[in-house]
């Protein structure tokens, strides 16, 4: 069979989650750009299908199953957060088809009843981050912690991550707000008035713009110590906030594009900077660009692009990443992916923050 | 009989209002067939005929409510035809509804209040307190919210709002109706007031009494049509007319 | 609208339902589902809207608690279909008997707006019922009962059960009882003053299009194998109303054109653009302007234009 | 006990009372007028009796029993109907579906999702029309009738509820001559006929005297004189508030 | 908590702030529904464009107090200009059709205009900074307080004077009241009721707008700002009851307190609290608190 190779891509277009689509759209796109350039996969070249997943289980298993039925496509990278990514799984399952998820970072989606042959999950896990994350309070010299968020399932299980990991690490409280919240005031008081020395939090996106800019008036960042989850290294989320983001912020995020550690990061960046028309990158992309080296260095593998061999060609599979190797862990269908951990300090010459004391933690 | 045509009517003198030869459809069905008349400064003209021959219809296209598909409607002379209704309110017509379209979480006050428009030359200015004059029950519910006058109360209140703009032309759509009697010789005897003191009025009315006894020319309607025309005391006078168009 | 146009274009409808599974594609059988379940919801709903005149803005709900409850009858108690599709229904059925009662004592917006609330009561509770609904992620992975597995005969079975629907729906529309609705809608008080209980009636309308509407969100749930909180959000419900408002309120097949459309639209507008939400609004603001009565008018102009040859 | 009993009533609205101790019964198979001028509240009385409003004290009983407690449909289903000064029809269904809501209603059909409507009592709803000379609209829409066809038609609908009392506000109100004359023939005939009670409103002395046999008259929310026909027009208080010169 | 005065003094200061700023948010909204009667689901999308419009013009005026002043103004002057295209060009249009029919125009219009600003804007996220004045806290004696947040809780009631005597008070708010009743009979007695109508629709987009410029030194500016927010000022419109400005006004109190403090108390389940209350509060009164029943005589 000749003609292109179809990658459907499923990822939110539109509303408050576009920016997490775009920005792996955009790796996706500079990743397959790559490879056809290069001559394509077994000779021919990547299409990519996306389709607006819209954060909905129903629409994007409809993509889903459009895009199976009508386009025959037998690849896919996404959904992007957990709820879709989990919903989506099951049609992969009973489809036969590849699904690498490129950032959900929920435990279930490969773990117990649903871990099946053609699930493939790239972000580190929350019990992943629950580990690092405490080194990094030690670090910190935490001894006492308030938790704080969205009341959804990346915050109780990556609380209970760091809960089970913290040791003689004590809690001072935890206050978690709905989603949707946009009031944080009334946390933000009982923050400050609670017995913790850090804060470990979980919104993110707007939501976390939203709290700085309630709780730095409080003066909460000088008088605790905070760590961020939901990916808040991210430079787009300093960029918006510019000089209002709280020095002294921990924070981790999938990629920085000022990291200097490897070549291999330094050419990715350049050739993403080209792409994107901008030096200053976010951290999607990456995730994105990962996802499609890892399905095309399994169908090189495989020989083929029938599912069930690529699948099987995924499982065990170590590929050279700008973040140096990656393996996918046979057993678990989970890549063993690092991630920057660092504290943002206001740069000379700059308004956006940026992190230092950058670790890539494996 | 008479039939009257719109080329009958065509004078070389302006008349206040003239209506040449109206079409008036809603939606595909045609209600109004060349309907013409006119009226002049200072007269008191009655649209006479049975229910739903299009006498309300035809206030309610010279006002501007129900544009008519074809004919002219000309005010002093000047076109009008299809020109929005608050332009033809500011120009001196007045409209009296027959469903009275009370607002209805208004005061009674406030009902007159948003009605008011500039005095006219030549007329004496219509004020809260003339109207009150006029139908003194609504100055005692002058605060009460005009949804909850009774519906001789509400008719009354209707007349008195289009006094408030301080009409030249008064189309006036069944004014008796729902009002005791002692009032309706008493609002016979305002609209008389109203004619001599210079407004011109267009009534439409089932109580031919009434209709006779106040006005100086009348038109008498029939599924749409003009097929009658003359004076009160003609009409009077004309059994055929009445029994043909008026009575079974 | 005359009942003679619709009723040949529900037949002919029915006629080329009849057809989809033999053209072989796959893709069009499921559209074919997906399309029929949401036309089924917007019937429902114009119960409601068309019929008796009240808005809800939380039909979801309804459709959300007869998606949830035969995914849980079905995988949690491993009821066979024909016990766990009917108890969901009948479950719907309670909740908007309750929620009845309390809503139909309001009017127009304060009606849309109660539903809303108790819809969003609903989604508050199916997000933090988490051993049950799944919460945020959802009802992940119904088994399906073997013989509805395949597409083909998965399709059939909701051509059956929406089919059924619509009869019933249609017959109700035409009769005294949906006579009465319509009274109901143009004059409450009128009605009232004929003998009718009108909040009585108000909440046999109520209960009936719950009914119908979890008859959809039970296929639903079953299509999509698995139920999401989205499902109860208002959004959702909005979504309904679109539909039915889209299609036409005062016929019967307003809703189906409606709710197809809308559905066509999205799916095949994400196929060639990312700017979907851009075109999607401009083709809506058009219908708007342009066909003023809903889609049904273009279909009524259609139809005298073909009476006239 | 008479057929119908008003006992006492007295309705305020805030601080205005707008029925004020008001009593009287009528006998059945009387056509009883209540007159007076606008805003006497023959009209809240209307609403007490059939249910659209409570009063504030007082007790209204229908062949003894009570009805200041029943919501409007319980006690239409006991027998009594009304019609509307300001009309009060479907607008947007047409003249026969109309009357055919209000025979439905009085059928109980209204629980059948399966009892077929189209056409059903037809040959009875277009006797009807006929009677109020609509029938030639009976296809057409309620509310694009003109002002006088709807309130013959709102009669129409009155009647079609086959009541033992009939309540009748200001009926033949923008009828025009022609109309008014028939539907006096038809409500006096009609009520003859079924040996219906009725109580009406109207401010067209014609029509209250070629109905009536009986008259109250109400001014400021009490009752001022009640009587025979002839009695009430020559009682001297009603030529002064009421009638004005005659 | 309350063993604590401080802290009480603080949350009761959040529930206000937060009211006002619900408050700000839903004026324009309580406008459009009170009078026109449409329900404006894009009020959220108005808002959210007066965020971006302020953002805009504060990058070209720099981070100062005038910007910031400019900024909310532009933000209500260029909304309010395109409500008004909006509103003659298509809008008009709908008012004597099938009343439903606006929802389905503002629910497109919701479509159109996000997608238009993610055109525009893209689909990251901004910030826009408090102007310099207002930046930090002020002590009030018993604890310090953001200036921000005071000054909303300033704006709230002056917003809702200036409303409340123009609708009260003025022969403009009485002609309003008058359209929303009977469109076709005010403009035979003389009122020219188009203007009238683009005249509520502009400033109650204009508001959005400006409340959205307003909201944005506490929030976000991205893509998602309008869903967050169009529900909580439905929530404050109705149960304060249709059109009723007072009603929003107590409507927006309640609703923050009840955000605040359920969010103490309640914790994560103050998702359904709001709910709750709307249910409660309409089943005790169906027209909302301060909404009056639409009595109709006969
Ligand atoms: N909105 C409407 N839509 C369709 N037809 C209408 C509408 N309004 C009136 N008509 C029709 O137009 C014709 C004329 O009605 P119009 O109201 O002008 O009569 P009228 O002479 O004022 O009657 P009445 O004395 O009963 O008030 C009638 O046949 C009526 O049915
Ligand atoms: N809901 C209400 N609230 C306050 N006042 C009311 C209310 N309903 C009626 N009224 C007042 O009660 C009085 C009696 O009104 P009603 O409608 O009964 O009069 P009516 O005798 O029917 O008059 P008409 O002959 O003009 O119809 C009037 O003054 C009216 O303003
Ligand atoms: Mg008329
Ligand atoms: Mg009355």
């Amino acid at each position: 069979q000749d003609g292109p190779i179809k990658v459907g891509v499923i990822l939110p277009m539109s509303g408050g989650g576009a920016y997490v689509g775009e920005g792996i759209y955009a790796g996706v796109d500079l990743a397959v750009k790559q490879v056809n350039e290069a001559g394509g996969v077994l000779g021919r070249p990547l299409q990519v299908l996306l389709r607006d997943e819209q954060l909905r289980p129903d629409v994007s298993t409809a993509a889903m199953r459009e895009l199976i039925t009508l386009e025959g496509v037998q690849h896919f990278i996404g959904p992007a957060t957990s709820a879709t990514s989990l919903a989506n799984s099951q049609i992969a399952r009973e489809e036969k088809v590849v699904n690498i998820s490129p950032s959900a970072k929920t435990e279930a989606l490969t773990a117990g009843d649903n871990l099946h042959d053609y699930i493939f999950q790239l972000a580190p896990t929350t019990d992943v981050d629950g580990v690092r994350t405490v080194e990094v309070l030690r670090g910190m010299g935490t001894e006492s912690i308030c938790f704080t968020g969205f009341d959804y399932a990346y915050t109780h299980d990556w609380f209970a991550a760091i809960r089970a990991n913290m040791g003689d690490i004590t809690e001072a409280g935890e206050f978690l707000v709905p989603m949707n919240a946009t009031d944080f005031s009334a946390t933000i008081t009982q923050l400050l008035s609670s017995d913790c020395d850090t804060i470990v939090g979980t919104q993110y996106g707007g939501s976390f713009i939203a709290f700085v800019k309630q709780a730095t008036p409080f003066g909460l960042f000088e008088s605790k110590k905070v760590l961020w989850g939901s990916n808040t290294g991210d430079h787009a989320v300093a960029a918006a906030l510019g000089a209002e983001l709280p020095g002294g912020l921990w924070a981790s995020a999938a990629d920085v594009w000022y990291y200097e550690g490897e070549d291999s990061h330094a050419a990715y960046q350049q050739a993403l900077a080209a792409h994107q028309g901008r030096k200053e990158t976010d951290m999607w992309p990456i995730t994105g660009y990962n996802a499609v080296k890892f399905l095309t260095a399994a169908i090189e593998a495989a020989g083929t692009t029938e599912p069930t061999a690529v699948a099987a060609a995924l499982d065990g599979l170590t590929i050279q990443t700008p973040l140096g190797e990656i393996t996918i862990d046979p057993e678990t269908n989970r890549a063993n992916s690092p991630e920057f951990y660092g504290r943002f300090e206001p740069q000379e010459g700059s308004d956006v923050a940026r992190m230092t004391d950058l670790r890539l933690v494996r | 009989m008479t039939m009257c045509s719109a080329s009958t009517w065509e004078g070389n003198e302006m008349s206040l209002l003239q209506v040449e030869a109206i079409n008036v459809c809603y939606g595909l069905s045609k209600v109004l067939h060349d309907v013409s008349l006119k009226i002049e400064t200072g007269e008191l003209v009655a649209l006479v005929g049975r229910n739903g021959v299009g006498k309300s219809t035809t206030m309610r296209a010279i006002m501007g409510i129900t544009p008519p598909a074809s004919g002219k409607i000309l005010w002093k002379g000047q076109p009008i035809t299809r020109r929005p209704s608050h332009l033809n309110a500011r120009a001196g017509l007045g409209y009296v509804p027959e469903e009275r379209r009370i607002f209805g979480s208004l005061t009674v006050w406030e009902n007159l209040d948003v009605a008011r428009l500039p005095p006219r030359e030549g007329l004496e200015p219509w004020t809260e307190d003339r109207v009150f004059a006029l139908f003194p029950d609504l100055e005692r519910f002058r605060n009460r919210p005009g949804g909850l006058l009774s519906g001789g109360q509400q008719q009354m209140l209707t007349i008195a709002r289009t006094l408030m703009g301080n009409p030249e032309l008064i189309l006036l759509d069944e004014p008796s109706e729902g009002v005791a009697p002692l009032i309706v010789a008493q609002i016979g005897e305002k609209i008389r007031e109203l004619r001599d003191a210079g407004v011109s009025i267009i009534m439409a009315e089932q109580n031919l009494d009434f209709v006779l006894n106040l006005s100086d020319r009348c038109y008498v309607l029939e599924k749409g049509v003009v097929v009658y025309h003359g004076t009160a005391a003609e009409l009077r006078d004309n059994k055929d007319v009445q029994n043909r168009y008026l009575h079974i | 609208m005359t009942s003679r146009p619709q009723l040949i274009f529900l037949a002919c409808l029915f006629l080329a339902l009849l057809a989809v599974p033999f053209l072989g594609s796959r893709y069009l059988t499921e559209l074919a589902v997906q399309v029929m379940i949401f036309s089924l919801l917007a019937l429902s709903l114009n119960i409601l809207v068309g019929h008796i005149g009240l808005v809800s803005f939380g039909h979801a709900a309804f459709f959300a608690i007869g998606g949830y409850a035969t995914a849980f009858f079905l995988t949690r108690w491993q009821l066979p279909l024909a016990a766990a599709m009917p108890m969901a229904v009948l479950l719907a059925a309670a909740f908007a008997l309750v929620i009845g009662v309390l809503c139909v004592r309001l009017k127009a917006i304060y009606f849309a707006m109660l539903t809303l609330a108790f819809s969003m009561l609903v989604w508050g509770i199916i997000i933090k019922w988490k051993p049950v609904t799944g919460g945020d992620d959802g009802f992940v992975g119904i088994t399906l009962p073997g013989m509805l597995a395949s597409p083909q005969s998965f399709y059939w079975f909701v051509l059956a059960v929406v089919g059924a629907s619509t009869a019933l729906m249609w017959l109700l529309s035409k009769s005294t009882m949906g006579q009465i609705f319509v009274a109901i809608r143009e004059n409450e008080t009128r009605a009232s003053f004929l003998g009718v209980n009108v909040r009585q009636m108000q909440l046999i309308g109520f209960v009936l299009a719950a009914l119908f509407a979890a008859i959809a969100g039970s296929l639903m749930a079953m299509y999509l194998r698995g139920m999401y909180p989205q499902s109860a959000f208002w959004t959702q419900s909005g979504h309904i109303v679109i539909s039915v408002l889209l299609g036409g309120v005062h016929s019967f097949v307003g809703p189906i054109l409606g709710a197809s459309l809308l559905y066509l639209l999205e799916v095949t507008i994400h196929q060639y653009t990312q700017y979907w939400p851009l075109v999607m609004g401009l083709i809506l603001l058009l219908v708007v302007l342009v066909l003023p009565e809903g889609l049904i008018e273009l279909f009524r102009k259609l139809y005298a234009r073909l009476g006239r040859k | 006990m008479a057929f119908l009993d008003v006992t006492n009533a007295t309705k305020k609205f805030g601080g205005f009372i707008a029925i004020n101790d008001v009593s009287f019964s009528v006998e059945k198979g009387a056509r009883h007028a209540i007159i007076g001028p606008n805003g006497a509240g023959k009209t809240t009385l209307f609403n007490l009796i059939s249910g659209l409003i409570l009063p504030t004290t007082g007790s209204i009983a229908l062949e003894g029993q009570r009805l200041s407690r029943m919501k409007p449909h319980e006690i239409v289903r006991i027998g009594m109907a009304r019609s509307f000064q300001k009309v009060n029809v479907f607008p947007r269904k047409t003249a026969f579906e109309n009357v055919q809501v209000a025979l439905i209603a009085n059928r109980k059909l209204q629980f059948n999702p399966f009892h077929a409507a189209a056409g059903l009592f037809g040959d009875e709803i277009m006797q009807l029309l006929e009677q109020v000379r609509l029938g030639g609209d009976s296809g057409r829409r309620a509310g694009e009738l003109a002002h006088g066809k709807q309130k013959q038609l709102e009669l129409a609908v009155a009647l079609a509820a086959e009541p033992k009392i009939l309540l009748l506000d200001e009926p033949t109100a923008g009828m025009s001559i022609a109309e008014t004359l028939s539907s006096i023939a038809l409500i006096r005939d009609i009520v003859q006929q079924r040996g219906i009670t009725l109580l009406f409103t109207e401010h067209d002395m014609n029509v209250v005297f070629e109905i009536a046999s009986t008259i109250s008259v109400l001014h400021h929310g009490e009752i001022i004189a009640t009587g025979l026909p002839h009695e009430v027009r020559a009682n001297d208080d009603v030529q002064r508030i009421y009638l004005g010169r005659e | 908590m309350f063993a604590n005065p401080m802290i009480l003094f603080i949350q009761v200061m959040n529930s206000l702030s937060l009211a006002m700023n619900l408050f700000i948010i839903a004026a324009g909204l309580t406008l459009i529904f009170g009078v026109l009667r449409i329900v404006n689901f894009a009020h959220g999308a108005f808002y959210m464009v007066g965020a971006y419009v302020a953002l805009s013009i504060l990058r070209v005026t720099g981070d100062s107090n005038l910007g910031f002043l400019l900024g909310v103004l532009g933000a209500g002057a260029l909304m309010g200009a395109m409500a008004f295209v909006v509103e003659r060009g298509l809008l008009s249009r709908l008012y004597d059709k099938e009343h439903m029919l606006q929802l389905l125009f503002t629910f497109a219009l919701v479509l159109v205009i996000k997608d238009l600003v993610k055109m525009i804007w893209g689909s990251g996220q901004y910030s826009i900074g408090a102007p310099p004045f207002l930046r930090g806290a002020v002590n009030l004696g018993i604890s310090p307080y953001p200036k921000y947040a005071l000054f909303l809780c300033v704006m709230g009631p002056i917003i809702a004077v200036a409303i409340w005597f123009f609708m009260e008070r003025t022969r403009w708010g009485r002609i309003l009241r008058a359209a929303r009743e009977d469109r076709v009979m005010l403009n035979a007695l003389g009122t020219d009721v188009k203007l009238v109508y683009s005249g509520v629709f502009v400033t109650g987009a204009a508001l959005a707008a400006m409340g959205g410029a307003l909201a944005a030194p506490r929030s976000a500016v991205d893509p998602g700002m309008d869903s967050l927010v169009i529900i909580d000022a439905f929530i404050i419109v109705i149960i304060g009851g249709l059109g009723s400005l007072l009603g929003s006004f107590v409507g927006a109190l309640i609703l923050g307190f009840l955000t605040v403090m359920g969010s103490i108390y309640l914790k994560e389940w103050v998702i359904v609290a709001s709910y709750v209350m709307m249910v409660v509060i309409l089943l005790v009164r169906p027209w909302g608190l301060f909404g009056k029943a639409d009595e109709e005589r006969h």
